[in-house]
């Protein structure tokens, strides 16, 4: 699930990956989309924010999440 | 998670003064409250490389947002003797000049009120998945970033 | 002193919710404002030698206390960017539930607003005179102290 | 002029007194409200608070303070 001005550039809403952990989802997202690579981003699996690669199980939902800017 | 215990804080919209003003109100039963904070995040017509920006445009990732907003308001309850605390935050297009952001908190003393009002109002804006996207009166636009 | 630009921060009665919306829709013409900060005092039903406080009478020196809140106001300007500030305070009898200070300071910053409310707040508690006279509700009464 | 809690021992709103500085003012009001020489209270002489005795000319304004209780 891309938010922000991540997904101007995936273009797109919520899509299905096969991946079994979450660089194997960002690697998946460069080949498709190249110019994600330079973006500044962080990556929630199932609603909270990882910082190191993540192990992911089927229905695991991951989240592309650009700088906040709420309120 | 206690599904019940999660309040949606998003509304679609400006929040209009009248919706404040009955808050405010519903306060008036608690005579235990001595003290309200408020803080209210308005829309700047802010301008950047000579355009002006008109309005604000909010979109979030709800779910995750509404659980970090309990977990906001978990933490400022263990923190802080608070009788009440109320959140609200605009989705969709807020025009400049109109309210994004309603934090509300109440207490018995006035530095608690202010102390928590403060602290809930930095989480909101460095926790909280928001985003805005800040249009220009020409309709191009900038994604904005909070400081 | 200019007189003209002394403003009479005092009403009878309690502060209505209304008024308070009225004043923050007042402020949606100033759109080079990106926070606002509101601190709202409420009569608290206090118990007291078993006793419990029903309202609260406000008097003032009202010459000296004009005064004393114009050299507020220019302090804060000289210390805060602030856009606008605003300050109510009821005299007469409020009850308890109802609210009878209301500062309302704007910016284009939050913090700003809401270090400037709060430096408000605490300076009218101290330097103001105004006396409050604590009512019970078997009439007898008791002079409040602020803290 | 006496404010607040003072003002119920004075038992009046303002009153005229001769006096040539504050001292003089306190040592006129104990005799006549011997119960206000225990309360604590400023003066504020044309509505300044003074911390030492203070010289009062013709007309001036002298009011007596409670400890303030507003908000």
């Amino acid at each position: 699930m891309p938010f922000g001005q991540i997904a101007e550039i995936t273009g797109a809403d919520a899509f299905q990956l096969e991946a079994a952990d979450t660089d194997q989802v960002q690697q998946a997202l460069y080949k498709r989309f190249p110019a994600l690579e330079k973006r500044a981003y962080a990556i929630a699996v199932n609603k909270v924010i990882v910082k190191d690669n993540t192990m992911l199980s089927s229905g695991s939902v991951v989240a592309l999440l650009p700088p906040f800017s709420g309120g | 998670m206690n599904e019940k215990k999660m309040k949606d804080i998003f509304m679609d919209g400006p929040i209009p003064a009248g919706f404040i003003a009955d808050s405010i109100q519903k306060h008036s039963t608690k005579t235990n409250i001595g003290a309200h904070s408020i803080f209210l995040g308005q829309v700047r017509a802010d301008e950047l490389l000579d355009r002006k920006v008109a309005a604000i445009d909010y979109t979030t990732y709800k779910e995750m947002a509404l659980e970090k907003m309990h977990e906001i308001r978990e933490s400022i309850f263990a923190k802080y003797e608070l009788t009440c605390m109320h959140v609200h935050h605009s989705l969709g297009t807020i025009n400049a000049g109109e309210v994004c952001l309603f934090v509300f908190t109440s207490s018995k003393h006035r530095k608690t009120a202010m102390d928590a009002c403060e602290e809930v109002v930095e989480l909101i804006k460095v926790e909280l998945p928001v985003w805005g996207k800040e249009i220009f009166e020409d309709d191009s636009y900038t994604w904005k970033t909070n400081k």
